[in-house]
């Protein structure tokens, strides 16, 4: 178990470091990708393998591809000048810095605390849906409200203006918007 | 070992059924279209598959200079390797299966929803706008038809207690799933034939208008493979409907279990390859609003009604 | 859930179903004057409610949520301030894109988010709780699309909210490996187990300061305020200076003495750290702003700056500042952007420093409103203002922060100095420009919102009893 | 009650003024006037009648819960310090109501409405016997102030009142914070937390707590009184605001200053105060040659006058530290007898502007010829401002310089010089403007009737305070000796002499 645990990890920081590192914004994603499903064989070594199943039906395989979907559809290519410009060492030595010394404490974090076996204690869906429905069913409730808010923000910001289809319709239109709006 | 042999057995089963559906889905077109089909190779044409074959494995592999290489060879491999993958989990007998998951149901949704990689890398890797748009018709279509199709097979979770393909074959042993689940089962028939897509719902390579959509550029093994890909995801989504909804292997004990299941599964095959023959392809943005619209709500309801009656019952 | 449970979550269902009904009654028909009037009723009853509830209490529903007094008490506040700015959006979104019923709808959620924040004793909720609040806004300042700055605006809170939630996550994880727990109650229980490590605590902790910090605007991770300020409508930025820092501060405030923080000598430092540089560096970039919204945008980081003092005082009287200090901010708040409110027009909010120029000689009672908004900030005597830093003073005095409190007396300075900027524009002479009416609810906000800041500046005494009886955490 | 009564009879008159001014530019005039009016009357028919309230601690005392969470009352008493001060605050009202009846035209309202309201504050600080209340109307005084600086001021208005409003602002916080740390030592000390000054009295500390807390508050009143390294804004303030302005700022504002050492810093830290009165005295010192200086040095008459208020307080502080009872009748005389005289500078310099709009000496000249009567009245106030035998100011310089002899003899001679030094530049002041050749030809008319009763009765007060100062001192005499005793009963703890 130890074994696979260590290979898993160890995809995930490589993918995810070339993630970073890629220029190619498909090719990131595609190492994002690995990663996230590396990440799921830990979850799965861990004994979570409903959330290891989550992990990849949802992150890899449903948010994954509309990030795919909108990089399709911006035709990214163009990034490289601007992507020069963020990368000059002012932009990124204090961030760095800070997340070196964020790395470092976190390293020494890890070997204060007492070496602890990775225990492979199994959850199965049921218990997770029935801690859910239990305990946490107003957090369940209270996720669907937060959704919700999403829902109607995308549809209010995602909505275009009314379009005449007809094209001499839509000249005429614009002739009308230009008189003041007396309804209101 | 037995393992082993297991793993050898499915694959080698899967992979004949897959190749042998090309023939037959000729066959079976040619016969509701009052035609002959592939008549010539082999008695009933038979070796016609042997000669697609050999001539798909020694076309040259060629790859389109604009393409961009790495993810154009990795596309077809997602494909067969999700699919074949699923295969593992799905219980053909008792006993007669690579891994008997807890999560069976998950796992196959979650492969399903890595193929969809595939299709969207391989179309985009192209560098065609034919096969770009097939791309973006491919992933937001399977994106909408996965949802639905996850949410649909949760009223067979539920009856059975279960992700597990094994207990809920188990626990269709006094009625099949068919009947209390007949919404699911018809809505996990459609996401099926959209996920696979498959016509009616093969908008991502409408050859009309997209001249084969994500697979234009694809020539040689690499086509053979989206190919054979389609014909492995039919199978898998028939022996699925078999399983969750018409008891798997069960049926009368005069035949051994393993011929029920194949006989189960080879009729939903049959009736893939009779949709291909009698139905109209939809437009894309009726496709989409059928989904969001109407088949979503139904799963949903579907869920409501399935965890109602249950919790009334127990 | 028991009856009782029900009964404790009445006015948080009233704030969920009300979201709910108004979708579907823009189903059957789209009528702005209805769905404003149905989310005054909404809210009215829902601050009734509370009263209705206050036998019930305190209840704890699983482990997720507390309804204590404390909670009531912040519940209310919410509630009155959303219903507040519920009056002020009306005419200010009257002329605007053809769409507006939604946006009661997420201003709905959006106190739903910060009802259930001051509620929360668990992880779990105050995440739920904080993303439903971050969620609802971002979608509220990117709200009027049409307008500069407004979809930059939103992206930039999107973003900043979105690391900041990375944050507290982390943050959260790192307290649960340590300490096992997703309770706050637990959490100092667990400190004297074996397995506990004072890196991690501290580690966990500095995170989660990081995303609520972002939340509040506490320097260093301020940056997004005066842009998003800006760019929001400004009943939004109204709302994100009242009710979504209020709740923030009053969770924080709850988690706070819920894992006993002013006894650990390293959230101390945090504290102090954050407190200072949001006090110096929100004031001292204060003072060169020439937009309104801006300045007031700074302004509010060096006031979140001041509450966080509260933190470290560790004890009732510390809390009991804090609820003073965050009520007459938000009131002082109302009053501030209310006015930038009935003063913005069709085309433009006005929020440049030249907007006001002789508003006093034009509309004096607006003026005089904003004025004693001003004086409030500021901290002059008269005003609830003065009480609320005078109270703080007086508590961390007593409780030896002689550091922050001077920093908090010199910053007073500072401050002064950029409010009476403002002050000054709308006493000098007056310029041609026409102002937009202001409506009867306009200047029913105007008025409480006066009558509120002069009343708990001149006689306190009624509201600091009413903060002893409800501030028991 | 009646003290609370003349606080509120301002506000709610400041009120109405603000109202009425819609609709009228007369009726806030006369209401102010008769706010003030009752005010002075109250508080004259309270003077009167002094000998009847007998020679307790306090005249008139009274006292009722505000905030009692913080132990904060509304304290409010009167003894006979308070008394000649609020007299010569509703005094000064009400000429500065007079004399803007002409000089303001626009926002009569509010403007009143202001005048008022700072009259209040003034009043009240005058008042307070709890240091929070203290506190609340020594802010209150502020805001007003600002507004009339800022809205009705001169040239460069906006500057002066944003120096004058963080000047004062910012020393104020610092004697908040001083009185919270001292709440908080008699707390713990004692275990009733409380803001009033009586029972903030005697409060026991460590020396050097005791210093810096008196600090924080000289901070504040040396700011206000002013003294001089932070007497940088008072110029500018004083020039730039109306006449009204002015009068309120230099007879009213800087005294209460004086008004807190007096009441607070000596008694609530005797043993600090004592270490701090060498300071203390060189610091006067230093206020009243270098305020002469600069007086002389200024062409702006008003900037003139405004540096002889410094020169004038610096006798005050002297006065203040030298510990005994006639320095410290003449420090009150001095308050009275330099808010009555500078005061009247300010207004005469008020009345040229209005006639001439300028204030530039250099511009006047010979301007006895066309006003006899501006010019004798301005002769008068020159003569008191240079401490002229008969006239108020004398009484006072030389009753605190005979005090001041008796603690020290060098900081005594050293000051004498300031009197000197003023008789230079009230003279200038005569010279420059009605006597000598006329630099530019003004028309410009004598002093009105409204002007005359202005002036008349003020120079009624300065001659009256010159020849006959004994109804002062007495009245001022048991407060005197309150604020000594406390002085006395720290040489009798340290048993050394606490003047040095």
């Amino acid at each position: 178990m130890n074994t696979i645990f260590y290979i898993a990890a160890l995809v995930a920081l490589v993918s995810t470091a070339l993630a970073i590192s890629g220029r190619n914004a498909i090719h990131a994603l595609l190492f994002l990708i690995v990663s996230l499903l590396s990440i799921s064989v830990i979850f799965f070594i861990l004994g979570a393998p409903f959330i290891a199943a989550l992990e990849v039906i949802v992150y890899a395989g449903a948010i994954m591809v509309l990030f795919i979907f909108v990089i399709m559809m911006l035709n990214v290519g163009l990034e490289k000048e601007m992507e020069n410009k963020w990368l000059r060492p002012g932009m990124w030595i204090l961030p760095s810095i800070l997340a070196f010394i964020l790395l470092i404490d976190f390293l020494s974090m890890l070997r204060s605390m007492n070496y602890r076996e990775i225990r492979g204690q199994i959850i199965l869906p049921k218990q997770v849906g029935i801690s859910l429905f239990t305990t946490y069913l107003l957090g369940v409730e209270i996720s669907a409200m937060l959704l919700l808010a999403g829902i109607v923000g995308a549809y209010h910001l995602g909505r275009q203006k009314k379009k005449v289809i007809h094209r001499f319709l839509e000249k005429i239109e614009e002739t009308h918007a230009e008189a003041p709006d007396t309804n209101l | 070992m037995t393992y082993l042999l297991i793993i050898a057995g499915v694959l080698l089963i899967v992979l004949t059924i897959a190749a042998g559906l090309i023939w037959v889905e000729r066959r079976l077109l040619a016969l509701w279209q009052d035609r002959y089909g592939p008549n010539r190779v082999g008695p009933f044409g038979l070796l016609q598959v042997l000669a697609d074959m050999i001539k798909i494995f020694f076309k040259e592999d060629w790859v389109p200079p604009f393409a961009d290489k790495p993810v154009f060879v990795l596309a077809p491999g997602i494909l067969i390797a999700t699919i074949l993958l699923t295969f593992a989990v799905t219980p053909f007998a008792p006993g007669f299966n690579v891994f008997d998951s807890n999560i069976a149901i998950l796992f196959f949704l979650g492969n399903s929803s890595l193929g969809v990689y595939s299709v969207v890398l391989g179309g985009w890797a192209s560098n065609n706008k034919y096969s770009l748009l097939g791309a973006m018709r491919a992933s937001a279509q399977m994106l909408t038809y996965e949802v639905f199709m996850g949410l649909s097979l949760m009223g067979v979770v539920m009856m059975a207690d279960s992700f597990n393909l094994r207990e809920i074959v188990e626990a269709q042993r006094h009625v099949w799933f068919v009947f209390p689940q007949f919404i699911g089962f018809v809505i996990f028939l459609i996401a099926g034939i959209a996920e696979t897509h498959r016509l009616p719902f093969d908008i991502p390579e409408a050859e009309g208008e997209l001249v084969a959509g994500f697979h234009s550029e694809y020539s040689g093994m690499k086509f053979g493979m989206f190919f054979v890909g389609e014909y492995l995801g039919v199978t898998l989504i028939s022996a699925l409907i078999t399983l969750l909804f018409f008891g798997g292997w069960l049926g009368p004990s005069f035949l051994p279990p393993i011929f029920w299941f194949f006989l189960k599964t080879g009729i939903f095959i049959c009736f893939f390859i009779l949709l291909r023959a009698s139905l109209p392809r939809p437009r894309y943005d009726q496709l989409m609003g059928i989904g969001w619209k109407v088949l979503l709500p139904l799963a949903l309801l579907n869920i409501l009604v399935t965890g109602a009656i249950l919790i009334y019952i127990k | 859930m028991s009856p009782s449970d029900f009964l404790c979550l009445t006015p948080v269902m009233i704030i969920a179903g009300a979201p709910i009904l108004m979708m579907l009654t823009i189903a059957f028909t789209r009528n702005y004057k209805v769905i404003y009037g149905f989310s005054l009723t909404a809210f009215s009853i829902a601050f009734l409610s509370l009263f209705f509830i206050l036998p019930a209490i305190p209840c704890r529903i699983s482990t997720l949520f507390i309804f204590d007094q404390y909670s009531i008490l912040f519940s209310g506040i919410i509630i009155l301030a959303s219903l507040l700015i519920t009056l002020l959006s009306y005419d200010y979104l009257l002329y605007q894109e053809s769409e507006k019923e939604e946006y009661f709808i997420i201003l709905f959620i959006a106190s739903l988010g910060s009802l259930l924040l001051v509620a929360a004793s668990n992880f779990v909720t105050l995440f739920l709780g904080l993303e439903m609040l971050s969620i609802s806004l971002y979608v509220l300042i990117a709200y009027r699309r049409s307008r500069d700055h407004s979809i930059e605006a939103g992206v930039k809170y999107l973003i900043l909210a979105s690391v900041s939630s990375a944050f507290l996550l982390f943050g959260m994880g790192l307290i649960y490996l340590d300490t096992g727990s997703l309770e706050f109650d637990k959490i100092v229980p667990a400190l004297s187990s074996a397995d506990h490590s004072a890196t991690l605590l501290f580690t966990g902790f500095g995170m989660m300061m990081v995303g609520i910090g972002f939340k509040l605007a506490l320097v260093p991770f301020h940056m997004w305020t005066p842009d998003v300020y800006q760019g929001a409508p400004v009943p939004v930025t109204t709302y994100i200076a009242t009710v979504s820092k209020g709740a923030v501060m009053a969770l924080l405030l709850r988690f706070f003495f819920a894992i006993r923080g002013f006894q650990n000598p390293g959230f101390i430092l945090i504290i102090t750290i954050l407190a200072i540089l949001s006090m110096f560096v929100g004031n001292l970039l204060a003072l060169r702003q020439q937009n309104i919204k801006r300045i007031l945008a700074y302004s509010s980081i060096a006031n979140m700056g001041y509450l966080l003092v509260t933190l470290l005082i560790g004890n009732e009287t510390g809390i009991h500042a804090a609820i003073f200090y965050i009520v007459s901010y938000i009131i002082t708040s109302l009053g501030a952007f209310g006015v930038i409110t009935l003063l913005s027009d069709r085309q433009n909010d006005a929020d440049k420093l030249e907007n006001y120029k002789g508003l006093f000689w034009k509309r004096p009672w607006v003026a005089i409103v904003f004025t004693l908004s001003l004086l409030s900030l500021a901290g002059i005597p008269l005003t609830t203002g003065f009480i609320a830093k005078f109270y703080i003073v007086f508590t961390g005095i007593n409780s030896g922060l002689w550091l922050l409190v001077i920093s908090l007396i010199i910053n007073s300075v500072i401050g002064l100095y950029y409010y009476l900027r403002v002050i000054t524009a709308l006493f000098s002479p007056a310029n041609e420009e026409k102002l937009p009416p202001v409506s009867l609810a306009g200047h029913l906000v105007l008025g409480i919102v006066a009558v509120g800041i002069v009343w708990l500046g001149v006689n306190p005494e009624g509201f600091l009893s009413l903060i002893a009886h409800f501030s028991v955490l | 009650m009646i003290l609370l009564d003349l606080i509120l009879i301002l506000l709610t008159g400041g009120l109405l003024a603000w109202i009425t001014g819609k609709w009228s530019s007369i009726l806030p005039r006369i209401i102010s006037f008769i706010a003030i009016a009752i005010d002075l009357l109250l508080t004259l028919s309270i003077f009167l009648k002094q000998e009847g309230f007998g020679h307790t601690a306090w005249l008139i005392n009274y006292r009722t819960n505000w905030i009692p969470s913080f132990g904060i009352s509304l304290h409010l008493a009167l003894d006979g310090l308070s008394l000649l001060l609020l007299l010569l605050t509703f005094f000064l009202g009400l000429l500065s109501v007079l004399i803007s009846w002409k000089e303001i035209r626009e926002r009569v309202g509010f403007f009143h409405f202001n005048i008022l309201w700072i009259l209040a504050g003034i009043a009240g600080v005058f008042l307070s016997m709890d240091l929070f209340l203290f506190y609340f109307f020594w802010e209150l005084m502020l805001v007003p102030m600002y507004f009339l600086i800022g809205i009705w001021g001169h040239e460069n208005r906006t500057y002066a009142s944003y120096k004058f409003f963080l000047y004062t602002q910012a020393s104020g916080l610092l004697m908040f914070l001083s009185i919270l740390a001292l709440y908080f030592i008699h707390g713990r000390n004692t275990g009733i937390f409380t803001f009033d000054y009586q029972e903030l009295l005697g409060t026991s500390m460590s020396a050097p707590i005791a210093f810096l807390l008196m600090l924080g508050f000289l901070a504040a009143f040396l700011v206000k009184l002013p003294i001089v390294p932070l007497h940088n804004w008072l110029p500018d303030a004083h020039t730039e605001a109306p006449t009204a302005g002015s009068v309120i700022l230099a007879g009213l504002m800087l005294k209460t200053g004086a008004y807190g050492l007096l009441r607070f810093v000596i008694p609530l830290f005797p043993e600090a105060s004592v270490r701090f009165a060498p300071a203390g005295m060189i610091l006067g010192v230093i206020g009243i040659l270098y305020g002469a200086k600069l007086a002389f040095a200024q062409t702006d008459l008003k900037r003139l006058v405004a540096y002889t208020s410094v020169s004038h307080m610096g006798f005050v502080m002297l006065g203040v530290f030298a510990f005994n009872t006639i320095a410290y009748q003449g420090v009150v005389m001095q308050i009275i007898a330099h808010a009555i005289s500078t005061g009247a500078l300010f207004i005469l310099v008020g009345q040229l502007q209005e006639r001439i709009h300028t204030r530039d000496l250099n511009l006047m000249g010979g301007l006895w010829k066309q006003t006899p009567v501006m010019g004798a009245m301005g002769l008068i106030f020159a003569m008191a401002s240079l401490g002229l035998p008969g006239l108020a100011n004398f009484v006072a310089e030389f009753l605190i310089l005979t005090g001041t002899f008796r603690a020290n003899i060098l900081m005594t001679c050293l000051a004498s010089i300031g009197l000197v030094a003023a008789t230079i530049y009230s003279l200038r002041i005569v010279q420059k403007v009605f006597l000598g050749k006329e630099a530019t030809v003004w028309k410009m008319k004598d002093l009105s009737i409204r002007e005359k009763i202005v002036c008349g009765s003020l120079v009624i007060v300065v001659f009256w305070l010159g020849l006959f100062p004994q109804p002062v001192i007495n009245t001022a005499k048991p407060s005197v000796i309150k604020t000594l005793n406390s002085i006395e009963q720290v040489s009798i703890n340290q048993n050394t002499n606490p003047i040095p």
